[in-house]
């Protein structure tokens, strides 16, 4: 199709530097997505669609050879072979924020020029979601040094690189302007690979707006095509607004509060774990606070996910909540300190807030202080509170990824449990994971994930709030359903704008 | 003059200083700058090398020595969030603020001065006392709220059906009061012209100006009632002064003698208080700026405070207190050409 | 002659006009040189008050009359010279040492608008001086004193609990006067107390000094530019002309022989109810500033008998025939 | 003494001030409002239908009530409630009750500093002059706002931010205190110096009274009246700089709110339809701010000597 | 015909509490060249009447009544137009303090200039030549140098002698000029007295002379009036009322002065103060301090009565002319 029409976006953030690997976020991804192409991608419904791989195969238990498309060209003109998958591979595992998700693989082989394998230590279930952030740069482009002797190729958290300032791709767009924190713009790649696309957008200018209300003012008042996030408080107006149009989509983003069982004895006992989860009105918070705009959790796994477990419904009962810490021996209740980030997630403030007004019905006091992210998180890795709210993505879009980060007995060494501020250990859990994270037979291993989900119920590790749900909004014409997804990368490079 | 000059420069250095000295005394307060950097499933082992590289492991004094150390040869550190000096940073943003702060003060200027010395001329005047009332309720909003009005009643618009619609007037007054907004409500838009160096500008485009009109609309709203006043205070003052009735009693015009010899005196104390002024609505940007996510200093600011961008944050204390002394000096230097009965020392006036 | 009360010794004032060492520093021809700006408002004055005696100062504005008044009363210090007060230096002393000698010198200042406090009754105004001088004193005693002093310059003492802004200037100026008396002082320094008030309220106050005179045997050094105030209530008089002693002699004696060219043309100048045209000594030039002081006699730019001994030499006060002392070297060499 | 004294308050009824006062519609009403604001905040836990501090109160199904005459009000609370379910009308009463003592508060604190330092300054003179004027332009140099996040910032790092809620009033007293007392510093210095100049001042030298009688006896009670006059506008200014600095979200928790952490709370609501939440606060805010400012402008007037002398 | 006729003129002011009555009754008139001098203590009106007469009481005062005839045309009457081409061109006016008439912020020389042009159509330069030309006639040193200075960089003798200078700018009939010397030195008081006066008899302009100093008046006037109050209480030649005042107030003023006591003698002191224009007392508002008061002056205001060429406003001096005049018609 004639990339013709021009596209303003307005999001809350601007990608913070051209290097994809410097910094692993939901910006960043989005970047990749329409500077870059990925070996594979995420359909709507989360199989997963070919892009710079044609086709894989699987070859052994720990290797996959995948097949690449002849005739990609990047940015800079050089053609796209093997050699830049290995290229970009050998520096996912040096990226700071990478290393982590490629820690099960061992090596790239390249067979021929459109060739190679996909080489892990040990059988890994979940290869093909991890090669979805293999997004192969242009190792010619970022190979050598620059006039200053620099490694083009370098990976630099702070200061300026070449490849924080410089970007080569497959990608649909080339990037022509930057002016972080203000604004990029984007060219239609004029060689771009998938002719078959029927995105019709020349010219894509970014324009990150953080203040919710002026970024939904922004779009009523024309001043831009497409906008994300949207808040909640304001899906009603959208909907209402003749000339533009709203898509929401239920998202994978988890809300949980943690218990910290080091800090509160009474946490230690899970009748008093279960009053809290009794306690708690996810439904009121989707509805009221969230605007419905969230989909009330019991588990961490959304729909869709391996681990999801039907039969977990949430379950708010004042009266039980109030038996069991009778049953406990808590009837007058306790003081407990909370905490919540206030600018990280949708209405996290919010949430707490009322989450604290609803403990206080079974007694429980909470002294609540809400922060901002920066000041947040050295509070979280230092769990402060006795109660502490955190939102998380399975970067991986699989279930194990929740356990491992959340709720794995803690440890120093091996990084388990790094987010878990609860505390909360149960060993048999952890190995039952671990045991699922080698089963390559899909079938039996989300059987055992969601034997996982229903023990972390039954003992009220942590109290699931919702998922967050996402939302976009874009003029009347702008066709942004199709290309929308869950992972909240939207495939611009698809886009029709009539 | 040349105490004088000695005086402002040493001022500039001990307020730089300052703030350098507070900054880096409470950056541990203002949050982890890592959480920006990396991404979550990042593993503490990770962080602390990233840490470690940073330097911001070392003690409070290392890190001061080492800043002041460059600091010294005009290199403020490189900005966490922008990978860049922070001077630069400043730099590139310090163009719309102050694109933001010029059009706020001749909107200030323009207004301010006719309006101050009517309503000096003619107190009794209906009119004056409206100014006034007008201006006292003006300083008694807060100005993210007239922000906030302003997007509401020029961006957005609304539309007004309280008066009935049948009857001439009030389908009058509903017109009267409705608005059909469409003013760009954020940002600086895309028609910039390139002036020099990381400078653009939207003076020149009408793109441009449409996008600076409401918020130096609110930012000038702050300032204006304050200058309405003082300019109509001081003028009273000026106007029941001996030469005044002198200049009346040697026959001169009205004209003359409100335009020449009282305004002459009015504006020598509005000229100190200006520089002030000037130097606080650099400030003030803060508010606005965030309200219309203008992409100037204040938001720039504000964001590295959320980010815990200390580099920037130091940075960008520097050059506001540096702007502020020498708008106060330009201010000082311009009152001594306008008022021959000073000269210059270092003693403040 | 008996010792005098007070005696002022070669007292010297300059006041700084150039500010820090950073301030005096300035461009000349290209070369960075220091200046430095003084008003020297006191050039060497020597001055003895006898006990009972009237002495008054005249002189034009900004002749140094007040400064005198101020350094004798330890207002401002003094940049050389002494003040002695019965043979005893005080321009030293400072705190609890001073105490004794600020109850037997009292001062009256010239505004009556401005020298009592807006804030205090007038009982207060009276009431704290004396609490504070005699802190043993019973209340009846310093209700006692009060009433005496209120008695004695004619204020009635029904007015105490109001505010000094609800007074005329002369009834001010009474209320000051009052005051000054309350602590029981020997010498007072008035420093133009009658030369913001109007004619008829003038020759209240300068009765009510001469009756306190008379009854409590006070010493003045009274302050004024007003001749015809000196002739009628001085004893002394001592000219001033930028920051010197031109002449000082009895009232009698000056008026009748004014011998200084400037105490010539002053008295010259006084409009007299009965001339019917301005008859004075016409002076040329300009009054010099006390920033950049003439060199030799200070007067020599005015006068009309200068010559070159008088643009050099500073003259010095010289005893004539008449008993006058006057500072002039026309009148030294009989040139006058 | 015989005589009858008169009356304290028969001066003040004869005053200029009290006659003034009498004649100016305006300050009448502004005075009458402000007092009762002042008595509704001093006495909410009274008059407040319902305790916004206790969460058992709160229910977050009652969320976004609008104010009673719209539709789906609920006649419980009057002005409807918060996107948390607190009614509003109780808010906003304990809210315009922390705004003032931030406002009176504050400008206590900046008026016992800048006296104190204005009187030092303005009297002593000299290098003490010198020394605190130059504090006062550095710190001149920086608005309110950004002293205060500076400050703010400060009392994190040393408090911890546990402790930050319990503190977060006294740190917006002490940030607005401390960042606005140059301000009558100046002033009081100003008055001082032309205080100093008058003979009273000499008078009581003459007498032998100490400098810090002389100071505070005989100068203070002078340079009152301007002090007053901008303490007055200090408290307007003062509300709007925490408003301000709540806004920004660098003021008074959610929890314990004050009028300009409502707005704050709101302002995500305003074009959503629940305008109320943001608009009867910032109403309340403006009443508050603009009757303390009328009032600030006709004690101006009454009291600037230079206005009304002759 | 009188060049300046004064008639009944009432001034008042409007404050808070009613009007206060700063003139009262106040009639005289003023020839072509003729010198005269008003006298009364601070507070009697003086400045007052000299404002009125350019009509240029400033707000709140106003002019309750009364006529101001200048050459035959009511000065009271006339619109603000028509005034400005009097004021400063026919009738010039020297203010009492030097220091604050002049314009800080503009040189001497524009303050000169404009006063030119905004009554003559001629060019800048001339009008400075014309500047440059009455300074030459205030004996000011060097007066090029004067054009462009501000008035901080003179003395305040020099700013006195601008401000003559500025008076005589346009030739004009009448000075009326306000204490003119009361802020300066007594030697210099008396050179610009001496100035002022030369100028005006040069030039024949009639000089209304406004003082507190009786020896300036008897020196330079040739007629003078006594207000006390607000109203004039005896008007006529200076050296008959210096000589033998009839008024008591007159007679008590004059005694007052040190150069009339003996050295070292109590003076003669009239009691009490003048009262405040808010509680001026009925009748002659002198009484209250009159030794000779009566019943009768608590009543009403005397009216004026002739004694010699002097005309005096005094019931006790009302009296003793009646009972001259009736010794007189006795002898006869
Ligand atoms: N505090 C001061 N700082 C600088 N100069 C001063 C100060 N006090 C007085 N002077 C200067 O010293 C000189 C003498 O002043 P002084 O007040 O003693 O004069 P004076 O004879 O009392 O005059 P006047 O008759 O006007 O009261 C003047 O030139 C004056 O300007
Ligand atoms: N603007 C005004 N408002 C009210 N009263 C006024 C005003 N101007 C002058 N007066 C009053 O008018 C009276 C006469 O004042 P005026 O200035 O004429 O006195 P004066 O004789 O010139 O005194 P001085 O010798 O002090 O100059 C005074 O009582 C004064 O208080
Ligand atoms: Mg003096
Ligand atoms: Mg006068």
């Amino acid at each position: 199709a004639d990339a013709t029409k021009n596209l303003k976006v307005a999001y809350d953030a601007d990608p913070v530097t051209l290097d994809i690997h410097e910094q692993l976020s939901g910006g960043i991804m989005q970047l990749s997505h329409m500077s870059f192409d990925p070996l594979l991608r995420w359909t709507k419904d989360l199989g997963f669609e070919p892009r710079l791989a044609e086709s894989w195969e699987r070859v052994d238990d720990n290797t996959m050879r995948f097949r690449l498309r002849k005739g990609v060209k990047f940015h800079s003109g050089n053609e796209f072979t093997s050699a830049d998958v290995e290229f970009t591979f050998d520096r996912l595992k040096q990226s700071q924020d990478f290393k982590a998700i490629f820690k099960p693989f061992s090596r790239v082989d390249v067979i021929d020029e459109y060739t190679f394998d996909l080489v892990t230590s040990e059988p890994y279930p979940l290869l093909l979601n991890t090669a979805t952030y293999i997004f192969p740069l242009d190792s010619k482009f970022y190979s050598g040094q620059t006039e200053d002797g620099k490694d083009k190729g370098a990976i630099l958290k702070h200061g300026s690189s070449f490849a924080s300032d410089n970007l080569s791709g497959t990608g649909p767009y080339t990037v022509t302007e930057r002016k972080q924190g203000v604004r990029v713009e984007f060219e239609r790649f004029a060689d771009y690979w998938d002719t078959d696309s029927p995105g019709n957008v020349g010219k894509i200018v970014l324009t990150p707006i953080k203040e919710n209300a002026t970024r939904v003012s922004a779009l009523l008042s024309g001043g831009v095509d497409f906008i994300a996030p949207v808040p909640p408080n304001d899906l009603d107006r959208i909907k209402r607004d003749r000339n533009s149009e709203l898509v929401t989509m239920s998202g994978t983003r988890i809300i949980l509060f943690h218990m910290n069982q080091e800090r509160v004895e009474a946490f230690k006992n899970p009748k008093v774990r279960q009053a809290i989860a009794y306690a708690i009105n996810q439904e009121g918070i989707a509805a009221k606070i969230m605007k419905g705009f969230a989909t009330p959790a019991a588990q961490m796994s959304p729909a869709g996910y391996q681990g999801h477990n039907e039969n977990l419904k949430p379950r708010f009962d004042v009266e039980k909540a109030k038996k069991l810490m009778k049953e406990a021996g808590y009837e007058d209740g306790f003081t407990i300190t909370m905490m919540a980030p206030n600018n990280r997630y949708v209405n996290d403030d919010k949430i707490a807030q009322a989450a604290a007004a609803m403990l206080a019905r079974i007694n429980i006091k909470v002294d609540l202080k809400t922060l901002p992210k920066a000041q947040f998180w050295p509070e979280y890795d230092n769990r402060a509170a006795d109660m502490m709210l955190i939102g998380w993505h399975a970067d991986t879009e699989d279930s194990a990824n929740f356990y491992e980060f959340l709720t794995f007995c803690p440890d120093a060494d091996s990084g388990a449990g790094q987010y878990n501020a609860g505390n909360y250990c149960n060993p048999e859990i952890d190995a039952l994971v671990e045991k699922a994270n080698v089963e390559t037979d899909l079938d039996k291993r989300a059987a055992m994930l969601q034997d996982v989900e229903q023990r972390l119920y039954d003992d009220a590790a942590f109290i699931p709030l919702h998922w967050q749900d996402l939302a976009w909004a874009a003029k009347k014409g702008v066709n942004i359903e199709p290309v929308l997804n869950v992972m909240n990368f939207p495939y611009l490079g698809d886009l029709v704008v009539e | 003059m040349l105490a004088f000059l000695v005086q402002r420069v040493s001022q500039a250095l001990l307020v730089m200083f300052v703030i350098s000295v507070i900054a880096f005394a409470i950056q541990d307060g203002l949050g982890d700058p890592l959480q920006e950097m990396v991404g979550m499933s990042v593993s503490s082992e990770e962080r602390e090398a990233i840490r470690e590289e940073l330097g911001l492991n070392d003690s409070f004094v290392v890190q001061y020595l080492r800043f002041a150390g460059s600091a010294i040869q005009g290199d403020l550190g490189n900005s966490y969030f922008y990978s860049k000096p922070a001077l630069e940073v400043i730099a590139e943003h310090l163009p719309a603020t102050l694109e933001l702060v010029i059009g706020a003060s001749l909107i200030i200027i323009v207004l301010s001065v006719p309006i101050g010395v009517y309503a000096a001329i003619r107190p009794q005047a209906w009119l004056s006392k409206f100014f006034m009332g007008v201006s006292t309720v003006g300083i008694s909003i807060p100005v993210f709220l007239t922000a906030i009005v302003l997007i509401q009643l020029f961006s957005i618009g609304v539309t007004v059906n309280w008066f009935p619609a049948d009857t001439g007037w009030g389908q009058w007054l509903n017109e009267f009061f409705t608005t059909e907004g469409g003013l760009p409500s954020y940002g600086r838009g895309d028609d910039l012209v390139h002036l020099f160096g990381t400078w653009e500008s939207g003076l020149f485009t009408g793109e441009g100006l449409a996008h600076l009109v409401l918020p130096c609309v609110s930012l000038a709203s702050i300032m204006l009632p304050l200058f309405i006043r003082l300019i109509r205070a001081e003028m009273m003052e000026v106007l029941q002064s001996d030469y005044i009735r002198y200049a009346r009693a040697k026959g001169l015009g009205a004209g003359r003698i409100n335009f020449l010899h009282a305004l002459k005196n009015t504006m020598l104390p509005v000229i100190t208080v200006g520089g002030v002024q000037l130097g606080i609505m650099v400030a003030y940007t803060i508010l606005t700026e965030t309200v219309f996510q203008w992409p100037g200093l204040g938001l720039m600011f504000l964001e590295a405070i959320t980010r815990s961008d200390i580099p920037l944050i130091v940075a960008y204390l520097m050059v506001v207190g540096l702007i502020f002394v020498v708008t106060n000096t330009l201010v000082d230097l311009i009152y001594g050409l306008v008022n021959p009965t000073v000269k210059l020392t270092g003693k403040k006036a | 002659m008996t010792s005098p009360l007070v005696s002022i010794q070669n007292l010297e004032k300059r006041f700084d006009l150039s500010g820090s060492f950073l301030e005096q520093l300035r461009f000349e021809g290209g070369r960075l040189r220091r200046k430095q700006e003084a008003v020297h408002a006191i050039n060497g004055v020597n001055l003895d008050v006898h006990k009972g005696e009237a002495l008054c100062v005249v002189g034009e504005s900004g002749c140094g009359k007040s400064t005198v008044a101020r350094t004798v009363m330890g207002l401002i210090a003094p940049s050389a010279g002494e003040i002695h007060y019965g043979g005893q230096r005080i321009d030293h002393l400072e705190g609890k040492t001073a105490l004794p000698y600020r109850r037997k010198m009292q001062m009256i200042f010239q505004n009556p608008y401005a020298s009592l406090n807006p804030r205090m009754t007038i009982l207060q105004t009276l009431e704290e001086p004396i609490r504070f001088h005699h802190p043993d004193w019973t209340a009846q005693a310093v209700r006692d004193k009060i009433h005496e002093v209120m008695h004695s310059v004619g204020i009635d003492p029904d007015w105490g609990s109001r505010f000094g802004h609800e007074f005329s200037g002369g009834q001010r100026q009474r209320i000051a006067i009052a005051r000054a008396l309350a602590v029981d002082p020997e010498f007072i320094v008035a420093d133009e107390p009658i030369s913001a008030l109007d004619v008829s309220i003038q020759a209240q106050v300068l009765n009510l000094l001469m009756d306190a005179r008379e009854s409590r045997g006070l010493t003045y050094l009274f302050i004024t530019h007003d001749l015809a105030v000196v002739e009628h209530f001085g004893t002394r008089v001592a000219v001033m002309y930028l920051g010197r002693v031109c002449e000082l002699a009895d009232t009698r004696t000056l008026f009748a022989t004014p011998r200084h060219p400037y105490t010539q043309a002053l008295l010259s100048a006084i409009p007299k109810l009965e001339d019917d045209r301005p008859n004075h000594i016409r002076l040329q030039g300009e009054v010099p500033t006390p920033v950049n002081l003439p060199s030799g006699c200070v007067f020599h730019g005015r006068c009309p008998y200068a010559n070159e001994r008088c643009r050099q030499e500073v003259p010095m006060l010289i005893t004539t025939d008449g008993g006058a002392q006057v500072a002039c070297h026309a009148v030294e060499e009989q040139r006058l | 003494m015989t005589t009858a004294t008169v009356s304290r308050w028969d001066r003040f009824r004869e005053s200029f001030f009290w006659y003034s006062f009498k004649r100016d519609k305006v300050a009448i009403a502004s005075f009458l409002v402000l007092l009762s604001m002042v008595l509704a905040a001093v006495f909410a836990p009274l008059l407040a239908p319902a305790d916004p501090y206790d969460l058992a109160q709160i229910n977050i199904m009652n969320s976004e009530l609008p104010p009673v005459g719209l539709d789906g009000a609920d006649p419980a609370f009057p002005l409807g409630t918060d996107a948390q379910g607190r009614d509003l009308l109780s808010t906003i009463l304990y809210g315009t009750r922390v705004s003032l003592m931030i406002g009176f508060g504050a400008v206590v604190l900046q008026a016992a500093l800048g006296i104190l330092f204005g009187l030092l300054a303005g009297y002593l003179g000299g290098k003490v002059d010198a020394i605190l004027m130059r504090i006062a332009d550095v710190q001149l140099s920086f608005s309110t706002l950004m002293v205060a996040i500076i400050v703010g910032a400060v009392f994190k790092a040393s408090f911890g931010s546990l402790m930050f809620g319990e503190i977060a009033i006294y740190m917006l007293i002490f940030i607005i205190g401390v960042a606005e007392w140059p301000q009558i510093a100046r002033t009081v210095r100003a008055s001082v110096l032309a205080e100093k100049k008058k003979e009273y001042v000499d008078a009581a030298k003459v007498m032998g009274f100490g400098t810090a009688r002389i100071m505070f006896r005989h100068i203070l009670p002078n340079t009152l009246s301007p002090i007053f006059v901008i303490a007055t506008v200090q408290i307007a200014n003062a509300i709007i700089s925490e408003a301000a600095l709540s806004f920004l979200g660098l003021g008074m928790p959610e929890t314990q709110p004050s009028l300009g952490s409502l707005i704050k709370s709101g302002f995500d609501y305003i074009q959503s339809g629940s305008w109320w939440i943001t608009l009867i606060p910032g109403l309340v805010l403006v009443v508050l701010v603009l009757v303390i400012n009328l009032l600030g402008d006709w004690l101006r007037d009454v009291m600037n000597p230079r206005l009304y002398k002759g | 015909m009188a060049l300046l006729e004064v008639k009944n003129l009432d001034v008042r002011f409007a404050v808070r509490g009613g009007d206060l009555t700063a003139l009262r009754g106040i009639s005289f008139s003023l020839d072509k060249g003729e010198r005269l001098g008003l006298v009364g203590e601070s507070g009697a009106g003086k400045s007052v009447a000299a404002f009125s007469i350019l009509n240029l009481i400033a707000k709140p005062g106003y002019i309750a009544g009364g006529q101001i005839l200048f050459e035959g045309r009511d000065l009271a009457a006339m619109s603000e137009r028509e005034l400005r081409k009097i004021r400063g061109n026919r009738i010039a006016m020297i203010f009492q303090d030097p220091m604050m008439t002049l314009n800080p912020v503009l040189t001497i020389g524009t303050q000169m200039v404009e006063a030119i042009q905004a009554h003559r159509k001629i060019s800048r330069k001339e009008a400075r030549a014309i500047a440059l030309d009455r300074l030459k006639k205030v004996q000011i040193p060097s007066p090029e140098k004067r054009l462009d200075q501000y008035p901080h960089e003179l003395s305040g003798g020099m700013r006195q002698r601008v401000i003559i200078a500025i008076a005589l700018l346009l030739d004009p009939e009448i000075i009326i000029a306000d204490e003119p010397t009361t802020a300066l030195d007594v030697t210099i008081q008396a050179e610009i007295m001496d100035l002022l006066l030369n100028l005006c008899e040069q030039e024949n302009v009639a000089l209304m002379l406004i003082t507190h100093d009786l020896g300036v008046v008897s020196q330079v006037t040739r007629r003078m009036l006594v207000m006390y109050s607000g109203r004039i209480i005896e008007q006529g030649p200076t050296r008959e009322i210096i000589n033998d005042a009839q008024h008591p107030y007159t007679q008590g003023l004059i005694n007052a002065l040190p150069q009339m006591g003996e050295p070292g003698a109590r003076l003669f002191q009239i009691p009490g103060a003048m009262p405040s224009l808010k509680n001026v007392p009925s009748g002659c508002p002198f009484h209250p301090r009159c030794n000779f008061a009566t019943e009768q002056c608590k009543r009403a205001m005397p009216a004026y009565v002739r004694s010699g060429n002097v005309d005096v406003a005094c019931y006790e001096v009302a009296n003793l002319i009646e009972q001259e005049k009736r010794m007189q018609e006795a002898e006869s």
